[in-house]
């Protein structure tokens, strides 16, 4: 039987070209599974204890929890010879080494930027206090996704540890989100998801989920801008691992490499938006020119916790 | 002589007109299961229609209550043209063959539903409701629900429901088929009782032809969906038209018999002798009809004008109860038997097998079957 | 008629005696198909899964000793508490909105005949085809900023600049349910309506029940039962539907089966998961228990 | 009819013609959809075009999910039907102890949220050693489908007349002759409806099957994944085509559907 | 004396044993609705079932039919116990009480169904399916489906079943119950001339008391869930040992006797007078019944010894074809009738209501009712 390889990953992350590439070179056949949340990835990893999946792309804050359940193994950077093209803002992420030993590799990634409607402000709004402006009631929409929001409004309000807060600084990020709540029309899914609710209309201000956003929705009509509010930006680095249960890790390294092919960083950023973290013009070439204004998520005090406030917020009612 | 009409029988012609069929009939698809008839049901009257199964008994009734459009012909109440009355709206209730009992209501509310759609105040619905469950004995089973009742049961709640309601006519499809001798015989009893106090119209579907006889002021025979003679139960009893009639109602002899003569001489020829006959002469081949309780056996009695004799041979001689049935064959080597029926006691005299039978009878008994 | 050719008298396939014990044996091997089955099959896996609901956490690690405190957690916060009457009441409307309505559809195809009555209800049946998730989206263009309802009302003149009160609230996910599950109500009613005896029918309208009575009278009490279940499986259906919710429900679109699913994720609380889930599960098994002891109470069959 | 219930009659076919409009609302939009392009400021009718239904051939991917769907939901319903028709059958020939046990055990699955049903069952065929793949899916969805089925199938034989298997068993037949020849006949339309209903239910499982599937996508997991980032105009074309072929196999069965109904 | 057996009542005992139900009884729950009954029945029996609705009769023959289990007692065949043996696997055939006909197959289908589950060849189907059918005279209608069917045809389809598989017993729940008059004579002798010929067991239940007369080896007459008599159709007719059965089995006189005497000058004094008693002395006050048919009206004829005579007062006449009742109070202001049953034409002389009628019977037609 030929070999086989199961990727667990996102949509636009294991496209056509460099995947029928792949196949080509090693002979083996790939079977994807499309992933919804990173929720779904840690049920079902959990689930089967990582046996259903050799390699999977997730974000750096889920490593810590991902090690600790001994779901993903250490990737042995000698067999993954392309990590030479790494740039260097990606070659030494600390969130996904443990014990020393990396634990993924840094593929795409990108920020939670602000997007806002060109055609009502004709600047830029400077901070993310515009959230909360009584003026833009209704016409709010923000990601549904408890760690983000937690993060950004403690970079809001100033937080110097944004993933180790305090009782008090618990209770004033959620004070302060119950107060937006207010203007929220509502909280959306996926990156579609809001740009679709932005296209319908009455919108005039977007937490957006990442850059692709921006273009997508021009591609609708839309004049929108993207910014990074003064207080900074979280940014979030998608990376390949492998799994506990991967059958073939000979396989599954030569997948990761293969995913650190220039021109795959490449067509990431042309086709989807995303930065890649190989081909430093090709991120210019789309504007991500501001990582040094983003703060790079890693693993937070207390996950749980975190998720029961987020809940707590969308299930208050507001007036 | 005395009359032996105890039931208005002879009275029977004297209703006004009630309904009307007018040519109705009825066919499914290309098959015809009931060919036009014309009949007259008076006001008050107790009318029986009484046929074999598959004859059209069930048809007439649905066509009458309603629920199934005539495919020729109209129906008339009073004068009025109701063929294409809603049947909601028909003064006429029907205890259904399949009983057709509402499963979720008890039987008081069975009973009292048609009261409560004629919105009758609850208590007057209350004590109809009482008293008719008392007149089918079910009274104490009023809190009942139809499933836990047993088959003759139902049958009684279901004809409660259709009188509480005191209809112009109630359509009634073999309503005792189900109930045992006993309680059969008092609902008969019943049935009859009631229908002469509320002077209603009672259509009357029945399999047997002495509940037939007893309650009906006429009756309707059918046949493969014709109606093969409509009578006074004495005419149809006494005066069959034809073979059927004379088969059918009752256990009869039928003889065949000859035509001889033309006019007043006109005269039929069977194995019992010959009989007068009045009227135009038949066209064929014709019968007499005899029944086997207007024989007598043995000679003695009054001798009166029409009285006929012959002696048969015993053939066989079966106890029935009340009646013994002798069968008798007209002499020796004759092709023809008849069949005689004596109460029990008459016998006796002891007769064997084989032996001679002394048979007499009166001609007036004998019917010429023409039709 | 006397010429049936009976030949001598046989006595049938008679077994006595011996194979009972072969019987026996069978009988107890399909017992256990029939209880094993389902036994294997469900209740195993999902009893064994539902044990984690007296588990629990710690530092992020699954501790495996008894413990309530996931139930009493539910009673105590108050979110968790709120998010599920919520559901449970607006699962409670959307079911009743699909009786209601999926009651006056089924009883009008109910009311045809011949060729006519099964060709619409296939036609009432048939968006069930279409994917759900598509359906979703499309509901939220149908209600959208900028979408058809808006535009007809703007159109008719009774808005004059669109509207957002059909989408991103209860009253959207509401109509969306709707929409999405009401063809799960119309199939059970109208085959509850369909057994009603046709004679029964006749019965009523003998004894002068108008088509108006007749219907309060006999077919709504006999359809009823059968209806209830139509609206139970709605119900249910709309408990467990965490898309919706979120697609279209706005800031008032968090429902208990997103809270649920919320602790199997990143939270990796599964123990409090799994109590939510017991919970809602005796809450939906109860509400089922008691529809059918009242409609037994109902002596309707 | 009275006017008063004429025009309740009427009023109701107005209520029933909004309801079939709101039914067939999202499948409207979608067929637009799958013609013309859709802007902020409306439809855009000359933009009319067949391209994404002929894109639809060069997207194997979508094509062999659909395949998948078809073959899980085919499968599963032959299977559950199988399976409850057997236990509502058992439980009908006797009185059997446990029946409201094993009831509410098969309704479990249908009652509790799809991920707990998904986990706990991911969980058993990994115990199991059963690889994930189309037939853990196929499992997962005879396993969520059968109450329905049961369901439908027991109210059925509720009304059946127990002096019919009485008869057929008097009459010699055993109690497979008497299953196969006497109720399974009269068990037709409900097998047919609730084999529908069930079949329309595995035909958009979502999350059950996420859980459950390996490599081999089906039709919602494929969509569910696409929503994130927004799904490609083709996915349009290719439910328009769904709902069309469905209407045609309905119109088509509509017919013979009434043939059997009008022996009853 | 001629004999009247003419349906082998006298040889019912000498029938080998085949069934025997050994202290069988059925109870649902707390309800107890078959006392526990010993009744054997011979093979080549025809043993009839008689009693009123809810009286258990069907009970009993689900129980020997195997749908049913036993609460106590067992049932053997040819004294093996087939308690527990599967309802398939008893050479049994039902007509069921409602039919219980297989709607989605026809006619004909429906009559094969028996011979198809054990396995005969196609053509030996087609064959005796269309010899059944021709006898239930439903030819023509083997390829309609039991909806299209009239309620009759229904039954006669599920008569045909049973009886095509020749079964060794065949139990008939009122299967005449639904057929017209006409039909019911001839069935009645075709099922009779069919158990003769086959000698097959035939447990029959019905609620017409002639016909449990004219065609029944023996009878168990049942009420409440309790066998009141079991014996040969004499016995149970002359002999009655209730006020139950002697009312039930036809229509019957029955008046207050009170008891004098004891041993050898044991008497009973009646409205009709004293009668002798033999045995031991019942209880309490006692009954005795008459027949309406054992009376005769007019003094003439012979005085036999027993012959005992009474002049009464006529108060009703009613024609019921073959005969005519009259209801005769016993003397002026007494409180008791009697119904009178005469054949019609024995009313030669006329007879006016409040007129003396003479009355006349045998003391040996009186029966005194010590149970
Ligand atoms: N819906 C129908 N379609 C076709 N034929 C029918 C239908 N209903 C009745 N018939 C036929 O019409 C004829 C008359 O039926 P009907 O029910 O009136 O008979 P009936 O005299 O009441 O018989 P029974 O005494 O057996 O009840 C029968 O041959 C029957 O088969
Ligand atoms: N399943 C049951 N549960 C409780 N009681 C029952 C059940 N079946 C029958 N009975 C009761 O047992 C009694 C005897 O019923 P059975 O059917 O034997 O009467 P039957 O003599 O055949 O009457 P019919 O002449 O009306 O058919 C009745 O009172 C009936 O209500
Ligand atoms: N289309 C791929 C999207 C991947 C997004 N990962 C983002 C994680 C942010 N929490
Ligand atoms: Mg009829
Ligand atoms: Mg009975």
């Amino acid at each position: 039987a030929p070999k086989e390889l199961r990727v667990l990953t996102w949509e636009g992350y294991a496209d056509e070209p460099w995947v029928k590439a792949f196949e080509a070179k090693t002979g083996a056949k790939v079977k994807i599974t499309y992933t919804g949340s990173v929720d779904e990835i840690f049920a079902k990893m959990t689930a089967s204890k990582g046996e259903d999946f050799d390699v999977i792309a997730i974000e750096t804050s889920s490593y810590k929890r991902l090690t600790q359940e001994k779901l993903i193994q250490p990737v042995d950077l000698s067999k993954i010879p392309n990590a030479k093209n790494l740039l260097p803002a990606f070659g030494n992420v600390s969130a996904i080494v443990f014990d020393g030993k990396p634990y993924a590799v840094p593929f795409a990634w990108g920020s939670i930027p602000l997007i806002y409607d060109k055609a009502v402000f004709a600047e830029p709004p400077a901070s993310w206090n515009v959230l909360w402006d009584e003026q833009y009631k209704g016409r709010i929409i923000a990601m549904d996704d408890a760690n983000n929001a937690i993060v950004t409004t403690a970079l809001l309000l100033g937080y110097k540890d944004p993933f180790n807060l305090t009782d008090a600084q618990f209770a004033s990020i959620k004070a302060k989100l119950l107060d937006q709540k207010r203007f929220v029309s509502t909280y959306y899914a996926g990156f579609d998801d809001g740009v679709s609710i932005f296209a319908q209309g009455g919108v005039d201000l977007m937490m957006s989920m990442g850059e692709p956003q921006a273009p997508m929705l021009r591609k609708k009509g839309l004049d929108v801008g993207l910014t990074i509010p003064k207080e900074g930006a979280i940014g979030w680095i998608d990376c390949w691992a492998i799994s506990a249960g991967a059958r073939d890790p000979a396989l599954a390294h030569a997948w990761i490499d293969a995913m650190l092919e220039e021109d795959v960083g490449t067509y990431i950023s042309e086709k989807t938006g995303y930065g890649n973290t190989t081909n430093a013009a090709a991120n210019e070439a789309i504007g991500l020119t501001y990582a040094d204004k983003l703060v790079f998520l890693q693993a937070p005090e207390d996950f749980a916790r975190r998720i029961d406030l987020w809940n707590e917020i969308k299930a208050t009612p507001v007036e | 002589m005395t009359s032996l009409s105890s039931n208005g029988a002879d009275a029977g012609m004297s209703f006004r007109n009630l309904i009307h069929l007018a040519g109705v009939g009825k066919s499914y698809g290309a098959v015809n299961v009931l060919k036009p008839i014309d009949l007259t049901i008076g006001d008050g009257e107790f009318l029986t229609i009484l046929g074999p199964s598959g004859s059209g008994k069930t048809t007439i009734l649905r066509m009458l209550g309603g629920f199934t459009p005539p495919s020729t012909g109209r129906i008339l109440l009073d004068g009025v043209d109701i063929t294409d009355m809603p049947i909601f709206e028909r003064p006429f209730n029907t205890v259904f063959q399949d009983y057709a009992l509402f499963p979720h209501m008890s039987v008081a509310k069975n009973v009292g539903y048609g009261l409560k759609m004629r919105r009758r105040p609850r208590a007057e619905i209350d004590a109809k409701v009482a008293d008719v469950l008392a007149m089918v004995e079910l009274a104490d089973k009023a809190a009942r629900y139809p499933a836990e009742l047993s088959g003759g049961q139902r049958q009684r709640v279901a004809l409660a429901r259709a009188i509480v309601c005191e209809p112009r006519v109630v359509l009634l499809d073999e309503p005792l088929g189900a109930l045992d001798a006993e309680l059969r015989r008092s609902m008969q009893d019943f049935l009859k009782a009631l229908q002469r106090r509320i002077r209603t119209t009672f259509v009357f579907i029945t399999h047997d032809q002495e509940e037939a006889i007893s309650m009906s002021d006429r009756i309707v025979v059918m046949d493969h969906g014709k109606v093969e003679q409509v009578g006074t139960p004495k005419d149809i009893y006494y005066r069959p038209h034809s073979e059927f009639v004379a088969k059918f109602f009752g256990e009869n002899n039928i003889l065949p018999a000859r035509l001889t003569g033309a006019g007043a001489s006109l005269a039929a020829h069977s194995p019992l002798g010959s009989h007068a006959l009045s009227g135009p002469a038949p066209a064929d081949a014709i019968s007499i009809a005899i029944r086997p309780e207007s024989f007598c056996v043995g000679m003695a009695g009054k001798s009166a004008d029409d009285q006929r004799s012959m002696t048969g041979l015993l053939e066989s001689l079966t106890f029935l109860g009340a009646t013994t049935q002798l069968v008798v064959r007209l002499g020796e080597g004759s092709p023809h038997t008849v069949k005689v029926r004596l109460p029990t006691p008459d016998l006796g005299s002891g007769i064997g097998i084989g032996e001679p039978v002394p048979l007499r009878w009166s001609d007036a008994d004998v019917s010429i079957l023409t039709a | 008629m006397a010429d049936l050719s009976f030949a001598a008298p046989q006595a049938g396939p008679m077994r006595t005696g011996v194979p009972s014990r072969r019987r026996q044996l069978r009988r107890i091997a399909l017992a256990l198909v029939v209880y094993g089955l389902p036994v294997l099959l469900i209740l195993v896996p999902l009893a064994t899964f539902l044990l984690y609901s007296f588990w629990s956490t710690a530092d992020g690690q699954l501790v495996k000793s008894f413990t309530l405190a996931n139930y009493i957690d539910f009673l105590a916060k108050p979110v968790y508490r709120s998010v599920f009457t919520g559901t449970l009441w607006l699962a409670g409307i959307v079911a009743t909105t699909s009786l209601i309505f999926g009651y006056i559809i089924a009883y009008l195809i109910w009311r045809l005949e011949g060729r006519l009555r099964y060709f619409l209800l296939l036609i009432s049946v048939i968006p069930l085809a279409m994917n759900y998730i598509v359906k979703i989206y499309a509901m939220r263009n149908i209600l959208g900023y900028n979408g058809p309802v808006n535009w007809l009302l703007i159109q008719i003149g009774v808005l004059d600049v669109p509207s957002k009160a059909f989408i991103y609230n209860q009253t959207a996910v509401m109509i969306t349910m709707a929409v999405i599950y009401l063809p799960y109500a119309i199939l059970p009613i109208f085959l509850s309506l369909e057994r009603i005896s046709p004679s029964l029918m006749a019965a009523s309208a003998d004894l002068g029940g108008r088509p108006g009575p007749t219907f309060v009278h006999v077919v709504l009490p006999l359809s009823l039962p059968g209806s209830i279940v139509g609206a139970l499986f709605v119900m249910v259906l709309a408990l467990g539907d965490y898309l919706t919710p979120q697609m279209v429900g706005g800031n008032q679109g968090f429902t208990f089966g997103r809270a649920i699913w919320s602790q199997f994720g990143m939270a990796f609380n599964w123990p409090f998961g799994a109590a939510l889930a017991v919970v809602l599960l005796v809450s939906v098994v109860l509400i089922i228990l008691v529809a059918a002891a009242i409609s037994r109470h109902a002596r309707v069959k | 009819m009275t006017a008063a219930e004429r025009m309740t009659i009427t009023l109701l076919w107005l209520i029933g013609a909004l309801v079939f409009a709101a039914l067939y609302g999202p499948a409207f939009m979608v067929v637009l959809l799958s013609f013309f392009d859709i802007s902020r400021e409306g439809i855009d009718w000359s933009s009319f075009g067949l391209q994404w239904y002929a894109r639809l051939g060069d997207n194997p991917q979508m094509l062999a999910a659909l395949g998948n769907t078809l073959l899980v939901g085919a499968s599963a319903v032959a299977l559950a039907t199988a399976l409850a028709l057997g236990l509502a059958y058992y439980m009908k020939t006797g009185v059997r102890r446990g029946r409201a046990l094993i009831e509410l055990v098969i309704f479990l699955p249908f009652v509790l949220p799809a991920i707990i049903t998904g986990i706990s069952l991911l969980i058993a065929f990994r115990g199991l050693g059963l690889e994930r793949g189309l037939l853990t899916v196929t499992v997962g969805h005879v396993v969520l489908v059968l109450a329905i089925i049961y369901r439908m199938v027991t109210i059925r034989l509720e009304s059946l007349e127990n002096s019919q298997i009485e008869a057929s068993l008097d009459l010699g037949a055993n109690n497979w002759q008497t299953f196969r020849h006497v109720v399974l006949p009269q068990l037709r339309s409900a097998l047919v409806t609730s084999g529908l209903l069930a079949f329309t239910l595995s035909f958009d499982e979502t999350l059950v099957t996420f859980f459950l599937v390996g490599g081999d996508a089906t039709l919602p997991i494929r969509l569910w994944a696409m929503m994130r980032v927004g799904f490609t105009p083709e996915v349009n074309a290719l439910v328009s085509i769904v709902l069309a072929v469905t209407i045609t196999l309905a119109v088509l069965g509509a017919m013979s559907l009434k043939e059997t109904m009008a022996r009853k």
